[in-house]
């Protein structure tokens, strides 16, 4: 399993470095929020990974420190989700402002080269 | 402490003398030259020290950790100096009284001059090395305004910016060397410095500090190479003219020579740097200063070549060079300072300094003539004239290097021919001036300045012909102790007398005379070939070529590396990363597997892996077609919520599915607003090496994974499993770890929220945006607003949504949930409302004001947190407590819980603040919005 | 003002009920957090409602449950069968149902039926809300088609929310 | 636990709540009031913070009275409180500029600018990594928020660059912190330097790795080359009084390299130790002069400024790169210089701009600024700070970082690259200079700067002037500060030591 | 019995699950794969759910009914998917094996308000 | 047996994703594509259920909840995108 999380990561990165570097804002959008599931599954990775040991304390029975998983990086996760979303959303408005104050959508408001496909 | 005040009088007189502009000029004049006085009459009572063979040191402590202290010294060589400075500084002050002119503020102009002169005399009071430095970048950057005072005239800006980039460039050469220095002798104290010249003559740094000393004195002595702004500062006033080019600025190149002489010289290195650059400005200098027609022009060249007679005579280094260095220095300042004047004299007379057009002013002001002829030939060095003992010593010293060295011979006759081209040159001022026919072409008429004009050229005329006469008298006390000084040991035996006998130095004096004689006679053949020489050799024209391509290779630099291209800044930013990363794990030599055990794959991991990359990959392969790529992103959501399911997360597959939709709706609100596709614009090989790096990237990240996963570990998290029962009261761990463990985090993100809301309303004020009325396949939009059996229903689900939400708020701190889930549930439902009844219709049910909602959310967080401050427990200190009603049963009441309530209101009203508005967009940017038609 | 404090006598229990399958659990606390919430929601969503939902025959209702019920079993499995059986042999067609129905809430429920059961699918509604367009999957007579769908799931509709 | 270690902090959320809360309620007057009162207050309690510290005492405080490293910390050293101090007095400068009119230019302008400071005081106080990211998330969007502040098609290119560069290095920053929890399973940065030095040889690389990945992620913040590219856009086309702010953000970089630097790979990081160090030193050299040659090839005026914070940044840096106390102290006193020294020159570059007409400040001919003599003598002194001229602060920073680069075998690079930016920064400004005071023509018909809009700039540069004078005992604390960063046994034993808890629960 | 009817349950419901989108990917227009998913997972999912529900609440922690809260949402909000995904196929004349009403295109095709 | 129901459920519901995942990549019109994520939650909802049953935990039930809450938003948005472009109008 643990391969398969690191190909995800790697492939979650890989496609959102690729769509960062284009030049217009809607890509550089989703490119990093692609880049930001790879980042969150890659923090949450870091407290390894346990099948059905969700850290849900039972007060009736005493399941030793082991018998859960991590907490603290999905706290962690939680937070940079959070973060995550309010930055996208920022960027986003930014986005659009630029489109307004800029005329097009490229990233440094270049003017429209036209569709060359 | 009086030196202190020597150098702070003509500071705050500046300022003084600024403030008494507004009662008129003579007031003006009146201050400056008080503040000269008053500076003067500070000094004297230590002005007896130097001759008692006793150095005056005094000190202000202010950086002591650095040795960088206010110290300040009196010995012989600063006293001449001081003496010159103050005493020129006064006449200028009076020769400027009447030199400007109505139009020109005088006030600013002394208030320039005073702070220049405060600059100076600290140069040659300091005791320590870094405080010389700081009033020699001083003096560079006075001069500066004072040699840009008349700020309209173009030359005179370029002037003035020339001499700041050529003394600035020296100055922190300078630094540099002092640096080195104050290393080498432990001390930035002269003193210390003073009596340490073995052991930095023997240090292994002492020749690029050496180079770096001499670059700052050289070019601020004009020393060829860097002599050609000297000219160029020519465009200043006059006044400034002869006071920075005789006794001043470009002395103080000279002064450091003298001042560092004990420690610095006495080397070949020195020799040969110094000599040679002193003798190669001595003949340029005089070379060129013989085919100036510009008046200024001439004396300035001279300048430069007598400050390379100067500096050749410190290169010799013997004693007695020092000697005749030092007297000549006292010789120049006096006759250059009054030819200067004289110059500005005839300029102010005649409104040209054009030696071609000048002449046979000899009838129309015989007093300025034969002042300014008696200053000529201390110049030339004629007998009787002060120039003309310092330049036989100088004589001398070439002589007697003659007969210690090979190839010595040359000297002597270089400096020879050198001095034939001062008489001639000499010669020129004083008769192309004063005779040669009648003036051509004046635009006055020329006659005698004011008296109070010529006065200040009388004064030191008169010193010339003082010295030169009775040297013994005058200039001996004085000179002998700045020798002492500069050699760090008495004066040596030297004699003043006019008349040492048929020698070979009166032999060179006389050569000199004659040969200039003749020069003069036959110099129209030398002006052609000057003529024709010009613009070959030309310093001035290297140094615009060098600035010019300095400008033009940062320009080059700058437009390569910030294009304004975000995409080149993050590719160097992928680039740069990667590097990092590489060179950080690389240069370890850890492997990159670790022991730890992994688990086996399953049917599930195959699945979310086979759709996480189906939709990554999906995504960018359509990313051109947006929609498109957004609907296949979508469906990342899922299989990442499944990951998080299966890998004992639910509080983040909870998370992360309501913020997939959320972003999915804020996505297509802005998606309605752009291009509905995306252009190709980078070329095959850029979308190739794009694709190369982001699969490096890729690579790296999921090398890094591999890595850590691999890995055996122990956190601290043992520690929140076991406490968040017991110390924070709830059994779902993340969330006691979200609001109390780590309570902290979640106030800042939960701030992080309520500022895009912010920024985004923000944001929106001026934003216009035209929403196309058609989509991208030129489909008209469908008629139906809001169709209505999605409304109808929709509507029916909200309660259905608001107790989910209550739900998982409540749950939160034992069960999956919490706050922050249910605040984004909240919104969801409510957007739900927007999304299938219009804005119209939602607004008469739910107020759009949500910044008190963000405002209380944040309010209560933080006042949970205060609560416990308040009680004296630190910040957000949680407490909790079992609460047992009747029927009701045990509930627990935990003040976490009121933070989460904070978090779920910042959530709701964040979220939908920045959704709706950006809804609201598009009615915004239409002054006549439609309404849409209220559903029944 | 009466009716501002308890704006719903019959979504107050609902949601209580609802509370309780959440909290899977039928403890005291509960119960009372249930009408709690129970009262409190319909106050602040009572205004997203437009219109009173007022049902007049519960029993027709009751029994129209249970036909839509049978009928999702049995359209499941004739959905299922046709998906097998490939592509080639559906005869797929756009009926188009005149209403009787005008409430929106009634045409809403019926399309929302129509949905539901036998391979159809509700897939336009006309302007004037008078005919709804139906997506049948496999159609061999599409007036029968039309009319089984007003007979079988309108004529309820009708009778328990506009009995008029 | 110390309720003046986390006042800095709870203090700008609570106003900016405030604000927020207040906005329809309160006049713009008292607003602005209430804001400049409130910064004023900061002022006040990093000034008794630094006093408390300046001794080389740490403070802490345990949030949620959870001990290190369960909980988060806060702590308070002296190099924290000199950022405070430093940061609150550019701030009450840079809000006396805004309120004569800029604030007005936006929306939400007073909440923001108070969560701005939430964030940079955070970032300065916290012990904890990840809340550290959590901070710079909040300084970055307060920022953003500022950035835009007014709109204008540059100063939106500029943002767009500026956030998505930012979102970019947040997200290398959370890796950079998940390789270190995953490798070293804690996120107290006292914790990590203790389980960076017991890391076994098989973890090595994995921190390495961690550490130069956050290496990246401050070296943006602190545009260091080749991250230093989004600097000038945004600075130059930002509002004066925001500019000026930002004079602070590079600086929070700058502060955490040193904070992580010394403090994760210091000295006593064993394998790793040092692990900045050269990267620091070589880069730093080569931002200077980069910096200068933007700043010799700009055309306007904000543009040069910010470039010429560039290169401040290249010296600062160098100065930490060095890594010597004698240096880093350099660098201390150089950060508060160059801060106030940029704020100013920001604000001056705004009056001029302002002053001449259609011009603005394009390094063209154009006409006169009213009141030329007066500005154009701020703008020589501004310039001779900036420039590092002597006999300013600037200059006594300058030699200071050089002084202390002797003691490396990199000192002749230090030098020569220090020089020659110096006088390269030097021509800029002789340039810009002479261009915008000396070759005017004619009036521009604007109205002169009012003292009001002046004093901020005397305050700036009067700050500077007393940096001079009291260059002394400035930097002796500079030095404690310096000293108590390069050992960091004592901010270890203060944060995880016996458990601070008030009392158990 | 408990456990067969329980595997029965599931049984049923995957495979519905499965024909549906089976349905989704085989069939030859928009109109037709419509009605696989919408219709063969509501029973599908339905199946699973009312399993789970038998499952959790013989578990011996009491009733399990909350699985029907799910159901409920599926069934209000599966047709009205449905319903808007084919008026947005109509909207936008996705191809279609039946023929598509006139009347439709006509009303479609008008300007934006009613 | 009831592990042995379970495994093969999972198998069928994950071929069911596939196929899933497939026609929303292979499109061919927005509406299928569409279709293709909002069967995608509905299959989604049944692995967890499933993966409930299987780890005999009833904490995923939430997930299942929200998932049948946030497909039908996301379907909404998307369909009222392609009808109308502004989605919230
Ligand atoms: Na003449
Ligand atoms: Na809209």
């Amino acid at each position: 399993m643990e391969a398969l999380i690191s190909l995800i990561v790697g492939v979650l990165t890989a496609c959102g470095v690729y769509l960062i570097l284009r030049g217009r804002t809607f890509p550089l959008v989703l490119g990093l929020t692609l880049l930001s599931y790879a980042v969150n599954l890659f923090l949450f990775a870091t407290g390894r990974l346990a099948i059905g040991l969700p850290p849900i304390i039972d007060p009736n029975l005493a399941k030793p420190v082991g018998g859960y998983t991590d907490p603290l990086p999905q706290a962690l996760v939680l937070t940079a989700i959070v973060i995550g979303f309010a930055m996208t959303a920022f960027l986003i408005m930014l986005a659009l402002k630029a489109r307004a104050e800029l005329g097009n959508d490229h990233v440094d408001g270049r003017p429209d080269p036209g569709d060359r496909a | 402490m009086n030196l202190f005040f020597v150098i702070l009088i003509p500071f705050v007189g500046a300022g003084l003398t600024g403030w008494m502009s507004r009662f008129g000029r003579t007031p003006s004049a009146w201050t400056a030259g008080g503040v000269t006085l008053l500076a003067l009459l500070c000094l004297m009572p230590s002005a007896a020290v130097p001759f008692l063979g006793e150095t005056l040191v005094q000190r202000w402590p202010w950086i002591p950790d650095i040795g960088l202290d206010l110290a300040l010294r009196l010995d012989g060589l600063g006293l001449l100096f001081a003496l010159m400075i103050l005493g020129i500084g006064l006449l200028i002050i009076l020769y400027a009284r009447y030199y400007l002119s109505a139009r020109d503020s005088l006030s600013l102009f002394y208030a320039y001059l005073l702070l220049f002169m405060g600059s100076m005399l600290g140069i040659v009071l300091s005791e320590n090395l870094i405080l010389l430095l700081m009033f020699w970048e001083l003096t560079s950057l006075t001069s500066f305004l004072l040699i840009g005072f008349w700020r309209e005239r173009e030359d005179a800006r370029k002037g003035a910016r020339m001499a700041l980039t050529i003394t600035g460039l020296g100055g922190l050469a300078l630094l540099g060397g002092f640096l080195l220095l104050g290393e080498m002798a432990g001390s930035y104290d002269l003193s210390t410095i003073l009596a340490s010249g073995d052991r930095v003559r023997a240090h292994p740094l002492y020749t690029p500090m050496l180079v770096l000393i001499l670059l700052g004195a050289f070019t601020k002595s004009a020393q060829f190479p860097f002599h050609f702004w000297l000219p160029h500062a020519m465009a200043a006033p006059t006044p400034v003219s002869a006071y920075l080019h005789s006794a001043t600025l470009v002395k103080a190149g000279v002064f450091l020579l003298a001042r560092l002489f004990p420690v610095l010289s006495g080397t070949p290195e020195w020799s040969w740097l110094v000599g040679g650059a002193g003798l190669a400005t001595l003949l340029v200098g005089a070379w060129f200063a013989l085919y100036k027609h510009d008046l200024k022009g001439l004396l300035a060249y001279s300048t430069i070549s007598h400050l390379g007679l100067i500096t050749l005579l410190f290169g010799i280094g013997t004693p007695l060079a020092a000697v005749a260095g030092v007297f000549h220095i006292i010789n120049h300042a006096t006759f250059k300072a009054s030819l200067f004047m004289a110059a500005g004299i005839i300029d102010h007379e005649c409104g040209t300094r054009d030696m071609r057009r000048v002449n046979g002013l000899w009838k129309f002001m015989p007093y300025t003539a034969t002042l300014a002829m008696v200053a000529a030939a201390a110049m030339a060095g004629v007998p009787l004239f002060n120039g003309f003992l310092s330049k036989e010593m100088f004589f001398a010293e070439t002589a007697t290097f003659y007969t210690e060295h090979d190839w010595g011979w040359l000297l002597p006759l270089v400096v020879v021919i050198a001095g034939m081209l001062a008489v001639a040159y000499s010669l020129r001022f004083t008769h192309d001036v004063f005779f040669n026919g009648d003036p051509i072409d004046l635009p006055r008429t020329p006659h005698e300045p004011p008296f109070w004009m010529k006065a200040p050229v009388g004064v030191l005329v008169a010193i010339c012909l003082l010295v030169g006469i009775l040297p013994m008298l005058t200039v001996e006390p004085i000179l002998t102790v700045a020798v002492a000084s500069v050699l760090q040991t008495p004066s040596p035996v030297h004699n003043l007398a006019i008349w040492h006998g048929v020698n070979l130095p009166f032999l060179m004096s006389l050569a000199a005379l004659l040969g200039g004689l003749l020069i003069y006679a036959a110099r129209r053949p030398l002006f052609t070939l000057a003529a024709q020489l010009e613009g070959r050799l030309d310093a001035q024209a290297v140094y615009r070529w060098t600035l010019g391509r300095v400008i033009a290779f940062a320009a080059w630099i700058t437009r390569h590396l910030e294009t304004g291209s975000l995409q080149r800044m993050l590719l160097l930013f992928v680039l740069s990363v990667l590097t990092l990363g590489v060179a950080g794990f690389v240069g370890s030599g850890s492997p990159l597997t670790g022991t730890r055990a992994t688990l086996p794959v399953d049917i599930l991991g195959v699945l979310v892996t086979v759709g996480i990359l189906a939709a990554a990959i999906g995504t960018l392969a359509l990313h051109r077609r947006r929609l498109t790529a957004l609907i296949v992103m979508g469906a990342l959501g899922l299989p990442v919520a499944l990951i998080f399911v299966q890998f004992s997360a639910p509080d983040l597959a909870l998370t992360q599915l309501t913020v997939e939709v959320v972003t999915i709706v804020l996505l297509l609100l802005a998606l309605y607003f752009l291009p509905q596709r995306s252009p190709v614009e980078s070329s095959r090989g850029t979308r190739i090496r794009d694709l190369g790096v982001a699969a490096l990237a890729g690579a790296g990240t999921a090398a890094l994974t591999w890595s850590i996963l691999t890995r055996p570990f122990a956190s601290i998290s043992d520690y929140f499993l076991v406490n968040s029962l017991p110390g924070g009261g709830g059994t779902n761990v993340v969330n006691v770890i979200l609001v109390d463990f780590r309570g902290f985090d979640t106030l800042g993100e939960i701030t992080v929220l309520a500022l895009a809301g912010l920024g985004i309303y923000a944001m929106l004020r001026d934003l216009r945006l035209h929403g196309p009325t058609q989509d991208a396949d030129g489909r008209p939009w469908n008629w139906d607003l809001h169709p209505s059996i999605m409304a109808a229903l929709t509507r029916l689900l909200l309660p259905l949504v608001l107790l989910v939400s209550v739900f998982i708020l409540l749950r939160g701190h034992n069960l999956p949930g919490g706050g922050f889930i249910a605040g984004l549930i909240a919104a969801v439902g409510l957007i739900m409302q927007y999304l299938t009844n219009g804005v119209e219709w939602t607004h008469r049910r739910l107020s759009d004001n949500l910044h008190p909602v963000i405002g209380a959310g944040l309010l209560i967080a933080l006042l949970t947190g205060l609560a416990s401050l308040a009680l004296g427990y630190p910040f957000l200190t949680s407490a909790f407590t079992h609460v047992h009603w009747p029927i009701v049963g045990d509930f627990e009441l935990a003040s976490a819980m009121a933070f989460d309530l904070g978090v779920y209101l910042v959530v709701v009203g964040a979220t939908l603040l920045i959704l709706i508005h950006l809804g609201l967009l598009h009615r915004a940017s239409h002054a006549t919005s439609l309404n849409p038609p209220e559903p029944r | 003002m009466k009716l501002r404090l308890f704006p719903h006598p019959v979504l107050t229990p609902l949601i209580a009920l609802i509370w309780l399958l959440l909290a899977n659990s039928l403890a005291p606390g509960q119960i009372l957090l249930g009408l709690l919430l129970g009262w409190a929601i319909p106050i602040f969503t009572l205004r997203f409602w437009p219109e009173r939902i007022r049902i007049h025959r519960p029993l027709t209702l009751f029994r129209f449950l249970l036909l839509v019920l049978y009928d999702i079993l049995v359209a499941n499995l004739n959905v299922a069968l046709l998906i097998l059986r490939g592509p080639r042999r559906l005869t797929p067609a756009f009926v188009t149902v005149p209403l009787d129905l005008r409430s929106e809430l009634g045409i809403s429920l019926l399309a929302n039926t129509i949905s539901l059961t036998p391979g159809t699918v509700s897939s336009w509604l006309s302007p004037d809300r008078r005919s709804l367009v139906v997506h049948g999957l496999h159609v061999r007579n599409p007036d029968a088609l039309a009319a089984t769908l007003k007979r079988r799931y309108e004529a309820p509709l009708l009778k328990v929310f506009e009995p008029c | 636990m110390n309720p003046l270690v986390i006042a800095p902090v709870l203090l700008p959320l609570l106003a900016g709540t405030l604000l927020l809360l207040l906005r329809g309620t309160l006049s713009l007057r008292v607003r602005r009031g209430l804001n400049l009162t409130m910064v004023a207050i900061q002022i006040l309690l990093a000034t008794v913070l630094l006093m408390t510290v300046s001794e080389g005492d740490i403070l802490v405080h345990t949030l949620g009275n959870w001990p290190a490293p369960y909980g988060i910390v806060l702590v308070a050293d002296p190099l924290a409180a000199w950022m405070l101090l430093i940061t609150a007095i550019l701030a009450w400068f840079a809000l006396l500029f805004a309120v004569r009119g800029t604030d007005t230019g936006s929306r939400h302008f007073h909440p923001l600018f108070q969560l701005q400071l939430f964030g940079l005081n955070g970032a300065f106080l916290t012990g904890d990594l990840f809340n550290l990211f959590v901070f710079f998330e909040i300084l970055l969007l307060a920022s953003y928020g500022l950035l835009l502040h007014g709109g204008g098609a540059r100063r939106t290119r500029a943002g767009l660059h500026f956030v998505a560069l930012n979102l970019a290095g947040s997200t290398l920053f959370l890796f950079a912190a998940g390789t270190l929890y995953g490798t070293l399973g804690t996120l107290n940065m006292a914790d990590l330097a203790v389980k960076v030095a017991a890391a076994p040889p098989e973890n090595l690389g994995l921190v390495r790795a961690a550490g130069l990945l956050l290496f990246g992620v401050f070296a943006l913040k602190a545009a260091l080359i080749p991250l230093h590219l989004w600097l000038p856009a945004a600075y130059a086309s930002t509002s004066a009084p925001v500019a000026a702010l930002f004079a602070i953000m590079t600086k929070v970089g700058a502060y955490c390299l040193l904070r992580v630097g010394t403090l994760i790979f210091g000295e006593d990081a064993g394998p790793v130790a040092n692990l900045y160090s050269d990267w620091l030193l070589t880069l730093a050299l080569i931002t200077l002069i980069v910096g200068a040659l933007g700043a010799l090839s700009a055309t306007e005026l904000r543009r040069q400024i910010a470039y010429l914070v560039v290169v401040s940044v290249g010296l600062l840096l160098t100065a930490f790169g060095l890594g010597t106390p004698a240096a880093i102290g350099a660098g201390l006193y150089y950060l508060a210089h160059a801060t106030f020294a940029a704020a100013a020159l920001f604000l001056l570059a705004d009056i001029i701009a302002s002053g001449r007409g259609a011009s603005l400040d394009r390094l063209t001919p154009g006409p006169a600024i009213p009141r030329a003599g007066l500005i154009g003598g701020f703008f020589f002194i501004a310039a001779v700070l900036i420039a590092g001229l002597p006999p300013l602060s600037g200059f006594l920073g300058k030699f200071l970082v050089l002084k202390a680069a002797l003691v490396d075998p990199a000192w002749p690079w230090a030098m020569g690259l220090v020089l020659t930016s110096g006088l390269l920064g030097m021509i800029a400004l002789t340039r810009s200079g002479s261009l915008l005071f000396l070759r005017a023509d004619g009036r521009s018909g604007a109205t002169p700067a009012s003292a009001g809009d002046l004093a901020p700039i005397v305050g700036l540069l009067a700050l500077c002037l007393a940096l001079t004078i009291w260059a002394g005992p400035i930097l002796g604390f500079a030095h404690t500060a310096a000293e108590q960063a390069l050992r960091p046994q004592t901010y270890i034993q203060v944060v995880l030591g016996p458990t601070t808890r008030t009392e158990p629960r | 019995m408990l456990e067969i009817l329980l595997s029965a349950l599931i049984l049923i419901g995957a495979l519905f699950t499965f024909i549906g989108s089976l349905g989704l990917a085989r069939l030859g227009d928009f109109y037709t794969r419509l009605h696989g998913p919408t219709k063969a997972t509501t029973l599908g999912v339905g199946s699973l759910l009312i399993a789970s529900m038998i499952h959790f609440s013989t578990q011996g922690n009491g009733a399990s009914f909350h699985e029907v809260l799910v159901t409920i949402f599926l069934f209000i909000t599966a047709p009205v998917s449905a319903h808007l995904l084919s008026k947005a196929a109509l909207h936008l004349r996705v191809k279609s094996l039946a023929n598509v009403p006139p009347r439709i295109d006509e009303a479609d095709s008008g300007t934006d308000s009613r | 047996m009831l592990n042995l129901a379970v495994t093969i459920a999972l198998g069928l519901v994950s071929a069911a994703f596939a196929l899933t995942l497939w026609r929303l990549l292979r499109g061919p019109d927005q509406p299928d594509r569409i279709l293709a994520l909002d069967t995608l939650s509905v299959n989604a909802i049944a692995l967890l259920v499933l993966l409930g049953i299987h780890l005999d935990s009833s904490l995923y039930f939430e997930a299942a909840l929200l998932i049948a809450m946030m497909g039908f938003v996301g379907t909404v948005a998307l369909c009222k995108y392609l009808l109308r472009g502004d989605i919230i109008e």
